[in-house]
């Protein structure tokens, strides 16, 4: 049960992108096509969940016990740049049509805050799931670091769908491109707040 | 390019935030009023400052290998500095601002500028360059933040002049992306930047 | 422009930038250690302050162990006796915890509370800080008052369309004051519930220091 | 319940004012202008030259190519002049043009009114005078007659359905040779039938033409009686719809099978033929007649009651000589369409010359045929539900504007089949078959472009 | 605090060795195979992707370049020589200088030369109405001014006169690129020469109907008289089909066969005066119509230094 | 023949056009703007005119003067989206609200995208959810302002209020039931309280019957919509009813097809042709997909009314929709 409502909390109520501004780099700028939006959550998805599996542990098992905690910023960040490029290389080397679909995207996603965000959010957030506020152990934090990245994914093809089919239409000029893209992502936004309080 | 247009270039022709378009979520996360906009402004300019200056220094020393991982142990570096003084001596900002400060170190805008200026230039260019570009994000989240804290809580950097709410929506997520739409728009049609 | 790929190069300039980065960070972090924590102290002090009457010194951080956990609270004393305590106590609100300061008085008054952190939504729950709403738990006597939100029949007057967040400052004190109970009469705190009058005399604290 | 297609539709309003009128013959003018752009695929060849004297039936024009058909004299006369003039679109196409004198017939071509029952056994000969007479699709395509009772041998035909559906408001030709020439429609069918070696054709005709279902229904039952090869013919009554017409359709109303997209309808074993390319192959067959007549209605609303006529016309008259012939144009008309409101083409050139395919002259008025301005699409979906080929019109209109040719492909607008009901439904007027049009050509083109050099 | 001082290096310092080392283990077994120059090419092309060139957007185009073994093929039609002398430089390659091209629209029916039969209907694109028949006005061969071609150009260079019912090129603007010569279901638009001083002559009309019709169509129709075939002493103008056509490699510009021709189907821009008569023939000059703008258009950038 | 027309074919065309289209959904409204002004009086003329002219007047400056194109006001779309808004809102609610929300309505969710047809989201309920998320207080102020005929009933508070209310204190249905005084045929005719289009279901039916007579709609949408709601809400209640009868929590079938907006939502807003899927199939999971989050919503969110969010979550789906599940095509598997 708890699970459950770590998932739903953190694709629908507090998705990443639309309420927690998280990745927004990518979200407005690769979601004009569902298979780029589609390729991109599949890699952000995969990364996210791979990197807080590993930050956690470097957190707990490094970084608290050495009493370091304050180098958390570099020293993930360090981790997840030389994660994404081995991922990216040991992918292109086992399956180049899996490297052909999401690989492409990886370079885009160390920089994106999404990754870094979650990651620290993981260690350094009290949450209340249904309980008392307490900090997230590492099956919790893997489980609800990947709900998450699916929410990226959800928001991003519902997104890339919205897109598409405002390409088909005759914007009036100022507002085409990123204007009315991020007017579409106010009301995406407005509408999953429809969502709260529900766990 | 004399140095004066090196710095003023961010704020109107390059502006990060309106025809960039770099750096969204703290764009779009921390602009909830003025000051908090104009502190995560200000808090991105310090780090793009400095490491600008840094990473133009050491740039002819950095293999390409290894070229972006070397700038961003630099950036991070900076950014925990950051995060120290403003612990220290902005305590209420810094909790403010939250998950954004450490995030700066993945803000497009600040590895943007090492990549495409600072290893080519020389570290006073470089400053100058990174207080440009960072004005230009200050700016440009302030009037976001303003905008928003006028429309949503009726007031103007916490001086308030309406009783009551305004329109919530606004400092809400909602009203971050709506409000950015539009000041976009009208960033184009003032500056005829396409 | 840059110099060579080689395995030394690259070993040599990403060690040397770490070394320097790492060395630096340190460095500040030693100069800026004793600034943090003074922040972080002035700040706990001053809620302590803002929801105590007038105490001398500092006030003395005690925990106590209940219900398998530990809790931490302030006892703060005037001319060497306690005149009350600072209690931390969360409850979940509307979108995350919602987290308090509660000053009690020796007596079992909530002499005033303040909001620690919470993150809920601007123009709504948020107001739980302003004054309208928070004042209401100054100077209650739990005793006299039912602490709950009107809409549940309670006393307490619930900020506008934002009843969630009011049960939840609302259950907070109310986890305050339980614990309070605890500390006073030295029992298991019941954090759930705890809307009645604090008891008989202040017991002897099973509570140590700790670091 | 009647049967009909099982996709979209529409339902315009019948307007079949000229029904009650017998088909009359016209006179004939003092120049026709034959045109050798008579059928679907290659033009004809003329093999005559000015100065040469034709006799009526004498072939003046033999097929350019697999897919064309011979174009006969319909007048006896002097060839004037062999060269471009403008066909009704304006657009120049290669015309004899004969001055006209009493008709003298070829030999061999019986003119006589004799019914001729006995359908010849060899098929051969059957498609040779089929072909040698230039029977061609009166339906609307005028595919070569011929082409189609001959499919390659690996597929099989299976049932011959004879078209008489005439779903396009106003026409009445068909139904007018339903009424007066149904045995000589059934004789033709029996032909097909017999050369396609299927057991089964079926006549489909719609409910609105009750009184062709009974003659049709007599004609089969009279001459099931009386001769030998009719087994097997049927006359099947349609429900009301446009375009119950269309041979995808009827063969998915007739047949309950689909024709997959860019197949053929030999493909799921059926081939369709007008009832008035039914009459040709008759006249061809029996009488050894060559296609030079067809009948035409000249209707509109505009036009009074005692106007509305059927008339049996040689090819290469002026559509000026039957307008004026017919009472002039009315002044309230601003359009004049060849064909139904639906698919007929607006004549720009009253000059042009009917054809073989001719099949109306319709006056409409400028209250019924002027486009309103378009406005933006609404996501009604009218298009859409209207569609009988079940494709997104509004779709293929905004694809086609942003000129995305992979997306239109996947999205099947090769299989447009023209009919009109998507913009016919439109209430935001977008000219939506306009646009699907050209860029379905386009992507036709680039399909072959494709498969082309792989052959 | 020291101990913590000194984990902070070491933890940091080690993190950053490993990545070195790993990293370049890794560029060692992952080269990179793609051809550096092409991004060098990209740099110095125009970034249209208007596809004149014949590929698809000009990342394509230069690929195509670094991939060829000359130049000889690829031609930006936008950047012009400049930019193929710049990509030359890139790859280190010699091109072959192409005379700028500008294009001309080959219809002189304004409305006023050639009045409307009918009124068109359908939707407005000359594509559709080309498909559907030969047009609103008698000539079947002239301009349909739906403005398909203005559509087409990604510069701006084309633009609808009102008044005559025309396209009208912009040439400081026309690039050359073909875009509207595609476009144009009628054919009538067609890349010339500029021309120096951006001067040039050509026949204003594509009608290969016969003199009478074609008169009858339109008054500044070509008739395919031949005058002017005969009067060229160039040998540049051929009439076939009915209609003249000029060379422009052969014509040298001399403008006699403006003056011969009948019509005024032969169009001279960017000359400083009108052609000279030798002598007026008050017949012909009395019925000669409006032609639509011979001599007018806007001067041509002057004196580029591209000739 | 004094002038000759040449166009492609069809020359004819159905007597169908998206002014009429309109103006029947106009037309089908008025029952329940009828029933809201008997019923809540001026405030409710005040809120349907300043609603209905803001809309009008934006698009007409809009299409005047920022867009400079075609003016589009003759459509009467406009209209629609200014009625629908209008009996979306509470009663009570100020003036301004409306205004803010008619703005907010046509000049950023429908003319931003390019007006008519062009919009992602149906403008109407993103206005109101807008207008909720600004002004929460204004826009659950239930209070009920005097009417022209007179009905006896009590409180302002909506039903669904009432009840989620009821429950977050402890109480059982029953009870609240029992204190609240409810009927069916109340909510039938007249609802104790609610927005200005949900009082009466009745009138709500007339609109749905002339809708679909007028073959304006299809029925899919809406029908998929209550199916959806009757049977996951007649899940959770036969269970609590057959094994917590006296703790029951979750509303019956029918109560939550007649209360809140569910009604005015399915019939007039989840079938708006611009934000709605294009086939029938589409229409039918979408229609679900309404059902199934009004009711998550309804049980477990924490608004007692989900049909607005429902609908402005699956609009933006419909892209997705669009493209997954598609009209049969003729001759293809
Ligand atoms: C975006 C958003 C933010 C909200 N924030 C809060 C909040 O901070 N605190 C709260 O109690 N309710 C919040 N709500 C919930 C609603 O205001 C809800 O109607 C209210 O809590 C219960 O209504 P009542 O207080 O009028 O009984 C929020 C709702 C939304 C949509
Ligand atoms: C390019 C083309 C090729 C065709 N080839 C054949 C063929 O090989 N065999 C055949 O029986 N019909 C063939 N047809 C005829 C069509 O099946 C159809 O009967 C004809 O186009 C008339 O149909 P319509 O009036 O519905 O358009 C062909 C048609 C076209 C346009
Ligand atoms: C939309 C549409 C409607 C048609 N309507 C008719 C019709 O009413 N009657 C008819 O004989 N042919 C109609 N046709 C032509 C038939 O599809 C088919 O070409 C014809 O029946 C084949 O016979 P034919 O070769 O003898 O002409 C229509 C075609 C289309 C595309
Ligand atoms: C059946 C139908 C329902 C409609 N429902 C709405 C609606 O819920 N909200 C709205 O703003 N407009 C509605 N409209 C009007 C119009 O479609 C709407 O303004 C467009 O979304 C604007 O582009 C409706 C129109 C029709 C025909
Ligand atoms: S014209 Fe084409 S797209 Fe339109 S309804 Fe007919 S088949 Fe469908
Ligand atoms: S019928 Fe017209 S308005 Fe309706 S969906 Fe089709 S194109 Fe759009
Ligand atoms: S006028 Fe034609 S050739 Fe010139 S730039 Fe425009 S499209 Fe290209
Ligand atoms: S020149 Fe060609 S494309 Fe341009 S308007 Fe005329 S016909 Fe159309
Ligand atoms: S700032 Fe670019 S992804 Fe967050």
């Amino acid at each position: 049960m708890e699970y459950l409502i770590i998932i739903i909390s953190a694709i629908f109520v507090n998705n990443i992108l639309l309420a927690q501004f998280l990745g927004c780099c990518p979200f407005l700028g690769v979601s004009n096509k569902l298979s780029t939006a589609v390729g991109m959550s599949g890699a952000v998805c995969f990364v996210i969940t791979l990197s807080t599996l590993v930050t956690y542990l470097l957190q707990y098992y490094v970084l608290v016990p050495l009493h370091i905690e304050f180098m958390q910023t570099i020293t993930f960040i360090l981790v997840i740049a030389a994660l994404v490029q081995m991922v990216e290389i040991i992918l292109k080397k086992i399956s180049p049509s899996l490297y052909q679909a999401l690989g492409i995207f990886l370079p885009l996603i160390t920089t994106n805050c999404a990754v870094l965000g979650i990651a620290l959010i993981v260690v350094t957030k009290e949450f209340t799931f249904g309980g008392d506020p307490h900090m997230l152990n590492l099956a919790e934090s893997v489980v609800y670091a990947f709900a998450s990245s699916l929410g990226f994914g959800l928001a991003m093809i519902l997104f890339a769908g919205l897109r598409e089919q405002i390409a088909l239409n005759k914007v009036p000029k100022p507002f085409r491109g990123i204007p009315i893209a991020l007017v579409t992502a106010s009301i995406l936004a407005m509408a999953f707040m429809g969502f709260s309080g529900m766990v | 390019m004399g140095k004066f247009k090196l710095i003023t270039k961010g704020l109107v022709k390059e502006n990060p935030t309106f025809v960039l378009l770099l750096g969204m979520c703290p764009t779009l996360a921390t602009t909830t009023s003025a000051m908090n906009g104009m502190g995560m402004g200000l808090a991105t300019m310090f780090v793009l400052v400095l490491s600008n200056m840094v990473i133009s220094a050491t740039a002819p020393y950095i293999p390409d290998k290894v070229r972006i991982p070397s700038y961003i142990v630099i950036i991070a570096a900076f950014v925990t500095i950051l995060q120290f003084i403003m612990q220290a001596y902005t305590p209420a900002m810094y909790e403010t601002l939250g998950l954004f400060i450490p995030l700066i170190v993945v803000n497009c805008i600040v590895l943007g500028r090492a990549e495409a200026f600072a290893n080519k230039n020389s570290v006073i260019d470089s400053a100058c360059d990174g207080i440009g570009i960072g004005l230009g994000f200050t700016m440009s989240l302030t009037i976001l933040g303003l905008v928003r804290e006028i429309l949503g809580s009726g007031s103007a950097f916490g001086f308030k002049f309406i009783e009551g709410d305004g329109i919530i929506a606004f400092v809400l997520a909602p009203g971050a992306f709506l409000a950015l739409a539009y000041l976009i728009v009208i960033f184009r049609k003032i500056t005829k930047i396409e | 422009m840059a110099i060579q790929s080689s395995l030394k190069n690259m070993v040599l300039s990403l060690g040397v930038i770490c070394l320097v980065s790492s060395g630096l960070l340190a460095g500040v972090y030693a100069l800026t250690k004793a600034p943090i924590e003074a922040a972080a102290e002035a700040k706990t002090n001053n809620a302590i302050r803002q929801v105590l009457p007038e105490f001398d010194g500092a006030p003395e951080l005690k925990t106590i162990e209940a219900d398998g956990r530990t809790i931490s609270y302030y006892a703060a004393s005037k001319g060497g006796e306690v005149i009350g305590y600072a209690v931390t106590a969360s409850a979940s609100g509307f979108s995350g915890p919602v987290s308090l300061m509660v000053g009690i008085t020796a007596d079992g008054i909530v002499y005033n509370t303040s909001v620690l952190s919470q993150s809920e939504t601007p123009g709504l729950g948020a107001k739980c800080t302003e004054p309208a709403f928070a004042d209401q738990f100054k100077n209650l006597n739990p005793a006299a008052t039912k602490l709950a939100v009107k809409k549940d029949g309670g006393d307490i007057d619930a900020i506008t369309a934002s009843t969630i967040t009011s049960r939840a400052y609302v259950a907070a004190v109310n986890n305050a004051l339980a614990i309070y109970e605890t500390i006073v009469s030295g029992g298991v705190p019941d954090i759930s519930a705890g809307t009645e009058a604090p008891a008989e005399d202040p017991a002897a604290q099973t509570a140590e220091e700790n670091k | 319940m009647k049967k009909t297609f099982s996709i979209g539709g529409v339902h315009p309003h019948d307007s079949k004012i000229a029904a009650g009128s017998k088909i009359e013959t016209l006179p004939l003018p003092k120049t026709v202008f034959i045109s050798m752009n008579q059928h679907l695929g290659a033009p004809a060849k003329p093999t005559v030259a000015p100065g040469d004297r034709v006799k009526t039936g004498q072939v003046i024009g033999e097929p350019g190519g697999f897919i064309s058909a011979y174009v006969h004299s319909s007048v006896t006369g002097t060839v004037k002049s062999v060269g471009p003039y403008k066909d009704l679109a304006g657009n120049n196409a290669v015309h004899v043009e004969i001055a006209v004198e009493p008709d003298e017939w070829m030999d061999g071509i019986d003119t006589s009114d004799t019914l001729v029952k006995e359908i010849p056994e060899d098929r051969q000969f059957i498609v040779d005078r089929i072909k040698n007479n230039g029977v061609v699709g009166l339906g609307g395509a005028t595919f070569p007659t011929h082409v189609k009772l001959c499919p390659p041998p690996e597929k099989k035909a299976e049932c011959l359905i004879l078209n008489g559906a005439e779903c396009e408001p106003y026409l009445t030709s068909d139904y007018r040779i339903m009424l007066e020439q149904s045995e000589k429609i059934v004789i033709g069918a029996a032909i097909m039938k017999k050369v396609l070696g299927v057991s089964r054709a079926v006549i489909g005709i719609e409910e609105n033409k009750p009184e062709a279902i009974v003659r049709m229904s007599a004609a089969v039952a009279s001459l099931q009686s009386s001769a030998k090869g009719y087994d097997g013919i049927e006359v099947m009554v349609l429900k009301k719809k446009y375009p119950q017409g269309g041979e995808k359709q009827l063969i998915d109303a007739v047949m309950h099978r689909q024709v997959k997209s860019m197949g053929l309808p030999i493909d799921v074993g059926a081939v369709v033929q007008n009832v008035g390319t039914s009459l040709a192959v008759y006249d061809a067959v029996q009488k050894n007649m060559p296609l030079i007549t067809n009948v035409l209605t000249v209707t509109g609303n505009c036009l009074p009651a005692g106007r509305q006529k059927n008339y049996l016309f040689r090819i290469g008259i002026p559509l000026s000589f039957i307008a004026e012939y017919a009472g002039g144009i009315p002044s309230e008309a601003v359009k004049v369409v060849s064909g139904g409101p639906m698919m007929g083409k607006a004549i720009s050139n009253m000059e042009a010359t009917t054809l073989k395919g001719s099949s109306s002259l319709l006056y409409l008025t400028e209250e019924q045929t002027a486009r309103k301005p378009e406005s933006n699409c609404i996501r009604c979906g009218k298009c859409v539900e209207a569609c009988p080929m079940g494709l997104e019109p509004y779709l293929l209109n905004k694809l086609a504007r942003n000129n995305m040719m992979d997306e239109l492909e996947q999205n099947a607008i090769q299989d447009c089949i023209e009919c009109g009901c998507c913009l016919y439904s439109c209430p935001a007027n977008i000219p939506l078959l306009d646009v699907i049009r050209v860029a379905k050509g386009e992507v036709i083109r680039a399909m072959r472009a494709r498969t082309a050099p792989k052959k | 605090m020291t101990t913590t001082i000194i984990w902070t290096i070491v933890a940091v310092t080690l993190m950053g060795l490993l990545l070195a080392v790993v990293l370049y283990l890794v560029a060692k077994r992952f080269k990179v195979e793609e051809d550096p120059r092409i991004d060098e090419v990209e740099k110095v092309m125009p970034g249209a992707n208007c596809g004149g060139c014949g590929f698809a957007g000009c990342r394509a185009f230069a690929q195509s370049c670094v991939e060829a073994p000359n130049l000889d093929n690829n031609f930006c039609p936008v950047g012009g020589n400049e930019v193929m002398k710049k990509v030359a430089a890139v790859l280190g390659m010699e091109v072959t200088e192409k005379a700028p091209m500008v294009a001309v629209v080959r219809c002189n029916g304004t409305c006023e030369n050639r009045p409307k039969t009918n009124e068109y209907g359908g939707y407005q694109s000359c594509k559709v109405k080309a498909a559907l028949y030969s047009g609103d006005t008698a000539c079947p061969f002239g301009c349909l001014g739906c403005g398909d071609c203005v559509a087409a150009c990604q510069f701006g260079a084309l633009s609808m006169d009102p008044v005559t019912g025309l396209p009208v090129v912009d040439e400081e603007k026309c690039t050359g690129c073909g875009a509207c010569v595609k476009a144009c279901p009628k054919n009538i638009i067609e890349l010339r020469n500029k021309g120096p001083k951006g001067r040039r002559v050509f026949v204003s009309c594509v009608n290969k109907d016969k003199g009478a019709v074609a008169r009858k169509a339109c008054k500044a129709a070509c008739i395919g008289c031949g005058k002017c075939e005969k009067e060229c002493p160039f040998g540049a103008i051929t009439v076939e089909n009915n209609v003249a056509y000029i060379d422009f490699n052969k014509c040298r510009l001399c403008r006699k066969c403006v003056v011969v021709c009948p019509t005024g189907a032969i169009h001279d821009v960017n000359f400083p005066a009108p052609a000279q008569k030798p002598a007026p023939k008050p017949a012909a000059s009395a019925e000669k119509p409006a032609t639509g703008k011979p001599v007018v258009e806007k001067p041509a950038a002057e004196n580029n230094e591209k000739n | 023949m004094n002038k000759v027309l040449v166009s492609p074919s069809p020359h004819i065309h159905a007597d169908v056009s998206t002014a009429r289209i309109m103006r029947d959904v106009v037309i089908a409204l008025l029952p329940s703007v009828v029933v809201s002004i008997l019923y809540y009086g001026w405030s409710s003329v005040m809120l349907l005119a300043v609603s209905v002219i803001t809309c009008i007047l934006v698009e007409y400056l809009i299409t005047r003067f920022l867009m400079k194109s075609q003016c589009t006001i003759s459509d009467w779309s406009a209209a629609v989206t200014g009625v629908l808004l209008a009996l979306n809102l509470p009663p009570a609610c100020p003036w301004w609200v409306a205004m803010i929300g008619a703005i907010f309505a046509i000049g950023v969710v429908k003319m931003t995208f390019g007006g008519l047809g062009q919009n992602l989201f149906n403008p109407a309920i993103a206005a109101r959810v807008f207008l909720l998320v600004s002004f929460p207080v204004a826009m659950t102020n239930w209070a009920r302002p005097a009417g022209f005929i007179n009905v006896d009933a009590t409180s302002g508070a909506t039903l669904l209020g009432t009840v989620k209310e009821g429950l977050a204190k402890g109480d059982s249905l029953s009870q609240i039931f029992a204190a609240n005084d409810f009927s069916y045929l109340q909510t039938l005719f007249i609802n104790i309280g609610g927005s200005a289009g949900e009082i009466s279901a009745i009138a709500i039916l007339i609109g749905f019957i002339y809708l679909l007579a007028r073959k304006v709609i299809r029925p899919h949408i809406t029908l998929s919509i209550w199916a959806t709601v009757i049977v996951f809400s007649g899940i959770f209640w036969l269970v609590d009813l057959l094994w917590m009868k006296d703790v029951m929590i979750y509303t019956d079938p029918l109560f939550n097809l007649l209360t809140g907006g569910l009604l005015l939502g399915s019939v007039f807003m989840a079938t708006d042709y611009v934000t709605s899927p294009m086939s029938t199939k589409g229409g039918i999971v979408f229609g679900v997909g309404i059902g199934l989050l009004t009711m998550l919503i309804r049980y477990f969110g924490s608004y007692p009314e989900g049909v607005s969010f429902a609908i402005l979550i699956m609009n933006s789906v419909v892209p997705l929709i669009n493209k997954a599940f598609k009209q049969k095509k003729y001759g293809r598997a």
